[in-house]
């Protein structure tokens, strides 16, 4: 198994390579062809190859010479707008390299500018728009202001497609040598669903553990087992309280979790059309509307263990209700 | 002519300042260890309310004395460059009025400023450890944590809030040398309102006295009477038996309501209004829990415009509960919270500083220090006192200060 | 209809002129007759005449000289503590000119300086009280330090009579050749109570769309009438949910208010004890919690659609709580 | 078609061009015929035509000097009223060019100016009001303070009526080519209410599909449709809670939606009274009440995926309590 | 019975003498080899040797003079990052004492710092990164941002095992003559669990009481929490509102105790199976409950006490409820 991270080493280097984003591959390619790339704004959910494609794009556009004609900018990494607009000053100032009469500025993280910036780097793009063009990379357009979506070209990035992700699981497992099971797989695709780099980057890690199974995954992504969450929840649904606090307990020490991934946890094992856990749909959505509350307060500062104890407390006054256990 | 009364009746000898014996004993004998060359400590902190006379007194002790006063204040910057050119030359330089010797008057020491006299308080540390004349440094509330260094190489004095006698007795005095014919009806009010500020009194005695020959109460109704002179056992009665929330909100129109104050107030006497009812006592406190979230929610924001809220749940919301008891007379106390203040803050004081011992020695914070280790100390304290010495003195925590924690 | 400022043209230039403030008239004018003017502190509600006695009082004090002898401060000049050690201290140390022996120095909006500047001002009134005397002018007397407090004779300026005001509003009127009708002057009134300053403003832009009647003196103020908002509320109150959800989006589009602006008002308006919403006094006060609640919402950049609908529907529940309609 | 932005290119020139504001248009011609123009303010909602008339105005005011004569600035552009001050400075120090005595100078985006800028920006219009006169512009009038307010003569801007916006997009839609459907101008109309700027862009950004009908508007604003917000609220109403919870989360994923967009997107369906929707009125006040805490909670950064399940729960709860389905 | 505390006394010096962690010791130990520290990370539960594996590592890498290279802060008691970015700034500019070229920065208690806090505590990494090195120390990984994360080697400790906590627990009671019974050490482990400085704590205080039997070890726990919680709870419970908050107050200013180790400590008063308080499992329940909104208003709140007597009043109501006392 090799050294490097695997995100990296496997990550495709022209846009035919890209895992099924097909329609867009083809839209870039023709401005490649016609060397006429305007704005970019790629979005989509993190792990579909925004990233890859601004990079892929990059290559193709200046062959050879494309690192000295591509400047990244991570929004978030770069304190305030004053940042981004020296560095492209100095960077667009200079003429293109090559035959292409243009510079390609990446912008990673943008939707992560507070509007404020967004007005200013909208600004920039106009005043250097002859000698630079923007890829900005954001989640979401919507946090985008509406005049930087209007100059952009918008691509939108869907989460890759289970096969998609599992088959490159697979690849790469193969050349690296590393044995992965089915349940590794599939455990593979549950915590990193459409997200490709986190699967890659999950697989890697497992893979440091010797062969790839469940138990493996679950391991190094920090999560505990669904059954030991579905424990728990019958334990407060049965009014066993303070056996189930001490069952939380355990939980938050022995895997060193904190109170909103425990949340994150229940709320998906609650979520999960496959759950093993036998509860009524009514309580079930019950207790997704307490988690959502809890949730709340949590990330609103309120202490960690108190609100776990009254989440488990509610559980208890619910189970009472549906009769459970 | 035009001076203000309160210059022109300014005391010039200690003689002349009325009340505050321990204070003045305590400064003469300081003084007059100076001259005798071996004073226990270089500087004296005189704290205490405003217009309880510290500068006066202060002026009137270097009159007698026959001291020349260097004086730094509020109105001159203070940082520590500043200070090193003013103050320390001259604490080490000869008179140059021929008089007998110096004082230095560090007035004010509560208004330096965080932000433009940096430095100030080590350098003041630093003047008072190298001073070879006496240094005193003034201030309204010398609890300040950031005072404690200054606390600690100074002998505190306190100036006590005058009497409303004595009050009167100075303005009777004024109103004789200023020829005012005076009800002495007049005089208990502004004695009063002044709570026990001389300065403030003699202002709004000269504010309605001045040109004329007679003084009558309704002249008094120009004035507002300062912050939070306002009967709040009163106030505090308005609010909890009200029937309507206009009732209970109309202390909010009262001029100068410390709402701060009020609600520290209602928070007080509440449970004595509503025993009769859990109820009602559970909805009002409810309503004050809400308005306290709005506090907060202000002090992190900074949003003013959601003040009116909170002041409604904590008068209105509190007064409009459903099950709320009948009217009864109960008797109301002042804010147990704010009479411990300053207890407290020595209490905190000497905790944190226990805690910090701890925490250093133990590698924790405070906020763990305090909980998952002291507890332990303590019981070996309380169960083998002789171990826990030991255990204190290896700490290097001195025992009468653990002892004073509870 | 000359173009000025009408608050400014029709400034008392002495205190005799002044609107309905005699008591602290004649003690002023003592003052000025013994040349003895201690340190002054006028307190009260905005458009009092705290401003216009503390400039009458300068003319009256200096006469012709009076430019040469005041110093005037307000909240847009600096006024930090470097001002305060600086230039005011310079001031208030040199000699006056003419008869009077000592300065004025006039500190508007005092309760706005930093509580730093007001500890830089203490000695300095005290030590150059010979040669400087200040006024300082406030909102409210608890911004102001204690020390400054006791330093100074303060001065209560009651909110002006509701005669007083319209009679002064009638003068101006006349004399700038504005027809204004009785419930004009009412409404007029109504949004400025006993802020004559803001009386004399609504007044002047309400003449600008021609005769000042309550349609024109709501609309320049930007506010809606009582009757409007009462309107909506019970819509909202007897669960006409969609209806009042209409006459908020048309209340808010036709007076170009902001969400926090229509919430403030609908709280004070249920707040009102003349206004003629009939429902228990418990409701109200609930109806205050739930306007904070949405307000804050809003303050930290909720959506103001969302929570617009959201506050009428808990305004819609209570009414369904408390049998309203 | 062509490749500016429409916007721009389809911006009225004159004051007569512009679309339905007739009187706010007459009473600016008197001041361009009287050659008077008082400072002033246009406030009102995004894209009513605010910049357009203070152009419109500078240009038939000036003539072909209106460049030379015009200081166009950003409030949110220009970091602190420090740069306004000079620039202003440096600007009014000069003469107008021309038979009009002074420069105009427009202010956008005033009401995002802090209120001490605004204090000091008072003082800026006062020193220069000989040489200039300014143009503010703001969404809302209540953001601007008062002693500005009380020196400009106010503009209220109202929001198109949807005739209006329609006969406009169907104007430009011939200018340049494009096919657009009864549909399509409905959806715009729909996504874009008295917005005209957000209609044009809207237009040409699904124009950049092919045919404008309302699949390629609400593809282009990346809004879910209102028939698949139905069948999700549906499915929750009806207590299919899990499916509910597919049904978004795929709605989220394939339209790459922020939570807080899609709470936005069911409030608006929630709250259209002409939506398909068919739930007692009870129960949608209630479910205004949920959206409203819901995207509070979003707001201060609790966890999206948590929230949303919680928001489908609540929903879910109001189906049993009202027996929906 | 030595003087020193033991938990200080037996705390290892050296990294090979630490309790069972012999993963992150070997790999700590090649760091020291090679003399190429990176930042690090440890993460774990209280008490499981994340800070005697930072003071160790700092004392193999610098030998004699470790206090010199080595700066210890605690970000729960330093004011803010600001104080942190002065101290480090003082502290790294520096160079560092002997063959080492960079000094060590421990930073305990870091996942207490704000996220913006973190922001800018990155930055500090990356400034000094030539002269300095950071070890985090925190609870939760997750609660550190991710970009200081993947600047950090990560080091998860985990709960010590039953059996190396009593093997040590013997090694102490040995070396200091105290004798313990087979139960006493059950007990100290049933208390703290995978925490061995809760357990040596025990251990020590238990043994001031002579033998350290389960009896023993059961009183010390009783009286680490305050008495007058049990108290504070009963007289809450029958309606004794004011005594109960005179209780309070003792708690709150005698004791130190803010109001979430308040709460924390009621929990688990309530929790313990073996607490004295009689009272039936679904009052507690509800009791759990309601601390958890108590707790969550007072992070919003500003004043503990107010919050805390709301919650005393809550819980005079939910004794009538049930009947109590």
């Amino acid at each position: 198994m090799s050294e490097a991270l695997w995100v990296e080493k496997y990550r495709p280097k022209v846009l035919e390579e890209m895992v099924n984003q097909e329609e867009i591959v083809s839209r870039l390619k023709q401005f490649v062809k016609a060397k006429a790339v305007p704005h970019l704004l790629f979005a989509g959910p993190p792990g579909t190859g925004k990233t890859t494609a601004a990079l892929a794009l990059a290559r193709e556009l200046y062959g050879e010479r494309w690192r000295e004609n591509v400047l990244e900018l991570n929004a978030s990494d770069e304190r305030g707008i004053q940042t981004i607009r020296l560095r492209v000053k100095d960077y667009a100032r200079t003429m293109a390299l090559g035959d292409v009469p243009y510079k390609l500025i990446i912008l990673d993280e943008a939707d992560n500018m507070t509007s404020d910036a967004q007005q200013a780097l909208r600004r920039i793009m106009e005043l250097y728009s002859r000698t630079a063009r923007f890829c900005l990379i954001a989640n979401y357009v919507s946090k985008i202001i509406e005049p930087i979506q209007s100059r952009c070209a918008i691509f939108r990035f869907q989460p890759l497609e289970k096969d998609d992700i599992i088959e490159r699981l697979k690849f790469i497992a193969e050349k690296e040598g590393v044995s992965v099971t089915e349940d590794g797989l599939e455990a593979i695709w549950e915590v990193s669903r459409g997200d490709l780099r986190k699967a890659i980057n999950t697989l890697q890690a497992a893979s440091a553990l010797g062969t790839v199974d469940s138990r493996a995954v679950y391991r190094v992504v920090g999560r505990v087992t669904p059954e030991e969450i579905r424990e728990m929840l019958l334990l407060a649904l049965r009014g066993e309280f303070i056996k189930a606090r001490e069952c939380l307990r355990d939980l938050l020490i022995s895997y060193g979790l904190s109170g909103v991934d425990i949340i994150r946890m229940i709320h998906s094992e609650i979520m999960n059309p496959r759950t093993k856990l036998e509860i009524p749909d009514e309580a079930r959505v019950e207790l997704a509307d307490i988690a959502g509350e809890i949730n709340f307060r949590m990330v609103e500062g309120a202490d960690e263990e108190i609100q776990l104890s009254a989440f488990l407390a509610k559980i208890a006054l619910l189970g009472r209700k549906y009769r459970i256990g | 002519m035009s001076i203000p009364w309160v210059e022109k009746y300014r005391p010039k000898t200690l003689k002349d300042l009325i009340d505050q014996e321990e204070a003045k004993k305590k400064l003469i004998s300081w003084l007059e260890s100076w001259s005798r060359g071996k004073p226990t400590k270089k500087a004296v902190l005189l704290y205490g309310p405003p217009g309880s006379g510290k500068t006066a007194i202060v002026h009137a002790a270097a009159n007698d004395f026959d001291l020349e006063v260097i004086e730094v204040n509020a109105s001159d910057f203070r940082t520590a460059t500043a200070l090193e050119r003013t103050i320390a030359r001259t604490i080490r330089e000869r008179s140059l009025f021929g008089k007998r010797g110096r004082l230095a008057l560090l007035d004010e020491v509560d208004g330096l400023s965080l932000h433009q006299d940096v430095g100030a308080i080590d350098a003041i540390i630093r003047i008072v450890e190298n001073s070879r004349i006496p240094i005193i440094m003034t201030a309204n509330n010398p609890w300040d944590p950031r005072f404690r260094d200054l606390r600690n190489i100074s002998l505190l004095i306190e100036m006590k809030k005058l009497n409303q006698r004595d009050v009167i007795t100075v303005l009777k005095r004024i109103c004789l040398k200023e020829r005012i014919k005076v009800d002495t009806n007049v005089l208990r009010i502004i004695a009063r309102r002044s709570r026990g500020d001389l300065r403030a009194a003699i202002n709004d005695l000269q504010a309605i006295g001045e040109g004329r020959r007679s003084i009558r109460v309704e002249d008094l109704d120009v004035l507002i009477p300062r912050a939070a002179q306002i009967n709040m056992f009163e106030i505090v009665r308005t609010v909890l038996t009200a029937k309507t929330p206009e009732q209970a909100k109309s202390v909010l129109a009262l001029p100068s309501l410390d709402y701060q104050m009020l609600f520290h107030w209602i928070n007080e006497n509440l449970p004595y209004q509503y025993s009769e009812s859990i109820e009602a006592l559970a909805a009002a406190y409810d309503a004050l829990s809400k308005a306290d979230m709005y506090f907060g929610r202000i002090n992190r924001t900074q949003n003013w415009s959601l003040l009116p809220y909170a002041l409604e749940l904590m008068t209105a919301g509190v007064a409009v509960v459903p099950g709320k008891p009948r009217f009864r007379f109960v008797k109301y106390s002042f804010p147990q919270k704010l009479k411990m203040l300053s207890r407290m803050r020595e209490l905190r004081m000497v905790r944190d500083s226990i805690l910090s011992i701890i925490a250093r020695k133990c590698h924790v914070s405070r906020a763990v220090a305090n909980t998952e280790i002291l507890p332990y100390i303590k019981i070996i304290y309380k169960e083998n006192p002789e171990y826990g010495r030991k255990i204190l003195k290896w700490l290097g925590i001195d025992e009468k200060r653990f002892k004073s924690l509870s």
